[in-house]
């Protein structure tokens, strides 16, 4: 009973129903013919993405082609929409980080993924993590900048472990006495947060805390 | 610890103590582990002040001195060790009492005369950045609720190119560690005759997958007095290190030198 | 533009077409039921599959469940071949190699394979160089020992990668509490580097006095 080997060429069945556009008999064969050709692009990248063990951008994967075979950065784009459609009822998903596309596993299987790994994931103190929010939140900052707001000496180590977790860089040195570093955070960062951009960090919660007399209240800034 | 928090307290200043600050509504039991828990002056203060509920502007400047006084008062009873942070805090938060205490004189039209403006911004971006450290705690991250997917590629007999390193680098990278320990710690990295060290390794490598080998068998000959001497201090330097034994099973014989074994071997 | 949305329950719209026997209303509803029970288990066991990054043996899988929800093993066999069945028009296959079952790229994209892997080879992380750099100048030491010297803690995959590449080799072990590996270079490490003994390493010192042309070019990415 086994189950059924159903063969049902999906890509295929996609195609058809994205030719829209009516079309003469010859302009058909051209467009089956260009299609055709296209679903092996689309496979290849498939191959791709699964493969490269790191986000690829459109770019990246264009580059993976022989100069002369390389698909237009469009078409990639429509061969990425299209595969991410057919991971839609599977549980993985074609995810746009900020260095590139990358296929995961969706955060409703998590709790089986937990119990795959035998190492808990990481936790991160509180001191990290604030040492980690000043820099996505107020970057560039120097440690001195993060000393001033937490209102302790930050240490070593914590400013060493975002370093080699590569989700702080430093991105210069600041134009003072002792040239401090001026550190901001990285792609890998955003990455790892499954962010695309700084943007869509959750907003900065601002908290009432002013010399009129209104009463303390929480709002958004 | 002999401070159990219970019925008499210490002394301090050579006057009893026997309540605890009020208005700490902490078991007292928990206090140590509470106390720890804050990041600074800046979280201890904001708690003070949040878990009243009290607006700012009116804190109290002397109530809460004091009772951030107090706090500090018991961690230095409960020997948690106290960052100077905190003592400035203290300090701060005194002399704002004090010049609150002053008659305010009129001519003074400096805006940022009122001595709390400072601290409260303080506070105010120090709170807005601790909730931010909460939110970002919550998000969706990798090896937590998202784990990459990825297939197996070894089966397609590809070679990857594998990074280079130039010697450069490696001098460089070391060079680093060596100036970040001198910044930071009191490791006594000194520069030993890197022969040595070799030859340390050279002769655990011999020992290995060997019972024992003869003390004559580490020694090359070829290399002449220097080298003998490098391996005699090489022999020294891991028997010290407890990574081999020597051995003489009775007066004269010749001396094996083996590999440290495990506990058997002294017990 | 993050691809998501998921609407259709892909799962329950495949059960319906299996049920191919004529039944009762009541034995309807059970045979959903089991089967909507088995689609979960499959996606589940999909998702462990993709994201395990080692081959998993039917039992291995059955283990990821917790204690009370863990299918029999035919029914892993049963989901794994569904699993596989679904892959067939995709350009990855779901193989049995001798430690249980992986996903891997299909052999005919080999040579894309080879031109993504073939671009600039990745670069070395500077925690990697200076665990590198501290086993060569101060061997033999333990993981103990770097991480002391350098104040964070070393990754497991870092030791690892460079007892892949063949330049560290364990020496022994250490009589201590544990009894941690000492770690040593090798011969190899010498041959990569062009020297024959490790005396010909520069020296700090004398490196700086080559290097006078160059001022303090370190550290920086």
């Amino acid at each position: 009973m086994a189950a059924s080997v159903r063969s049902r060429p999906y890509a295929r069945l996609r195609g058809t129903r994205r030719r829209i556009k009516p079309a003469s008999a010859t302009e058909n064969a051209i467009i089956i013919e260009q299609f055709a050709c296209n679903m092996e692009h689309q496979r290849i990248i498939e191959a791709i993405l699964f493969a490269a063990k790191r986000p690829m951008t459109c770019k990246q994967i264009q580059q993976v082609f022989p100069e002369l075979e390389q698909p237009g950065l469009e078409e990639i784009q429509q061969a990425l929409a299209a595969i991410a459609a057919d991971y839609q009822q599977r549980p993985l998903e074609l995810k746009q980080v900020a260095s590139g596309y990358r296929f995961q596993v969706r955060a409703e299987f998590s709790r089986w993924m937990a119990r795959l790994f035998e190492e808990k994931p990481p936790k991160y103190s509180r001191a990290l993590l604030e040492t980690l929010a000043i820099i996505a939140y107020r970057q560039p900052v120097t440690r001195g900048d993060i000393e001033d707001i937490r209102g302790v000496s930050v240490s070593s180590s914590i400013i060493q472990t975002l370093l080699e977790r590569e989700w702080v860089k430093v991105l210069g040195h600041k134009e003072v006495p002792g040239r401090p570093a001026l550190l901001g955070t990285t792609k890998q960062f955003l990455d790892y947060f499954n962010i695309t951009t700084l943007d869509e960090l959750p907003t900065l919660q601002r908290f009432e805390l002013t010399l009129d007399n209104t009463p303390t209240s929480a709002g958004k800034e | 610890m002999e401070n159990t928090i219970e019925q008499p307290l210490a002394t301090v200043n050579g006057a009893p103590f026997n309540l605890l600050p009020e208005d700490l509504y902490i078991p007292p039991d928990a206090l140590e582990v509470f106390l720890e828990l804050f990041e600074g002056p800046l979280d201890l203060l904001l708690y003070l002040i949040r878990r009243q509920n009290l607006d700012i502007v009116n804190i109290p400047i002397a109530e809460i001195t004091r009772q951030y006084i107090d706090y500090i008062e018991l961690m230095g009873l409960l020997n948690i060790e106290l960052a100077a942070e905190y003592l400035v805090m203290a300090a701060v938060l005194a002399e704002i009492k004090s010049r609150m205490l002053l008659p305010r004189r009129s001519d003074d039209e400096e805006e940022d005369d009122d001595p709390r403006a400072t601290l409260i911004r303080r506070l105010q971006d120090y709170e807005i950045i601790k909730q931010a450290a909460d939110d970002l705690d919550l998000l969706p991250r990798m090896e937590r609720e998202h784990f990459t997917a990825d297939v197996d590629t070894s089966a397609l007999a590809i070679v990857q190119a594998l990074p280079d390193i130039q010697l450069k680098e490696l001098i460089l990278a070391f060079q680093d560690v060596l100036k970040r320990v001198d910044q930071t710690s009191h490791h006594q990295i000194t520069k030993e005759a890197l022969s040595v060290r070799e030859r340390m390794a050279t002769i655990l490598a011999q020992l290995e997958g060997e019972n024992s080998l003869l003390f004559p068998q580490l020694f090359i000959r070829k290399e002449g007095r220097p080298g003998v001497v490098v391996s005699f201090l090489a022999i020294l330097e891991l028997s010290k290190e407890r990574l081999i034994d020597i051995i003489q099973p009775e007066p004269f014989a010749p001396i094996r030198i083996s590999a440290a074994r495990a506990a058997e071997a002294y017990c």
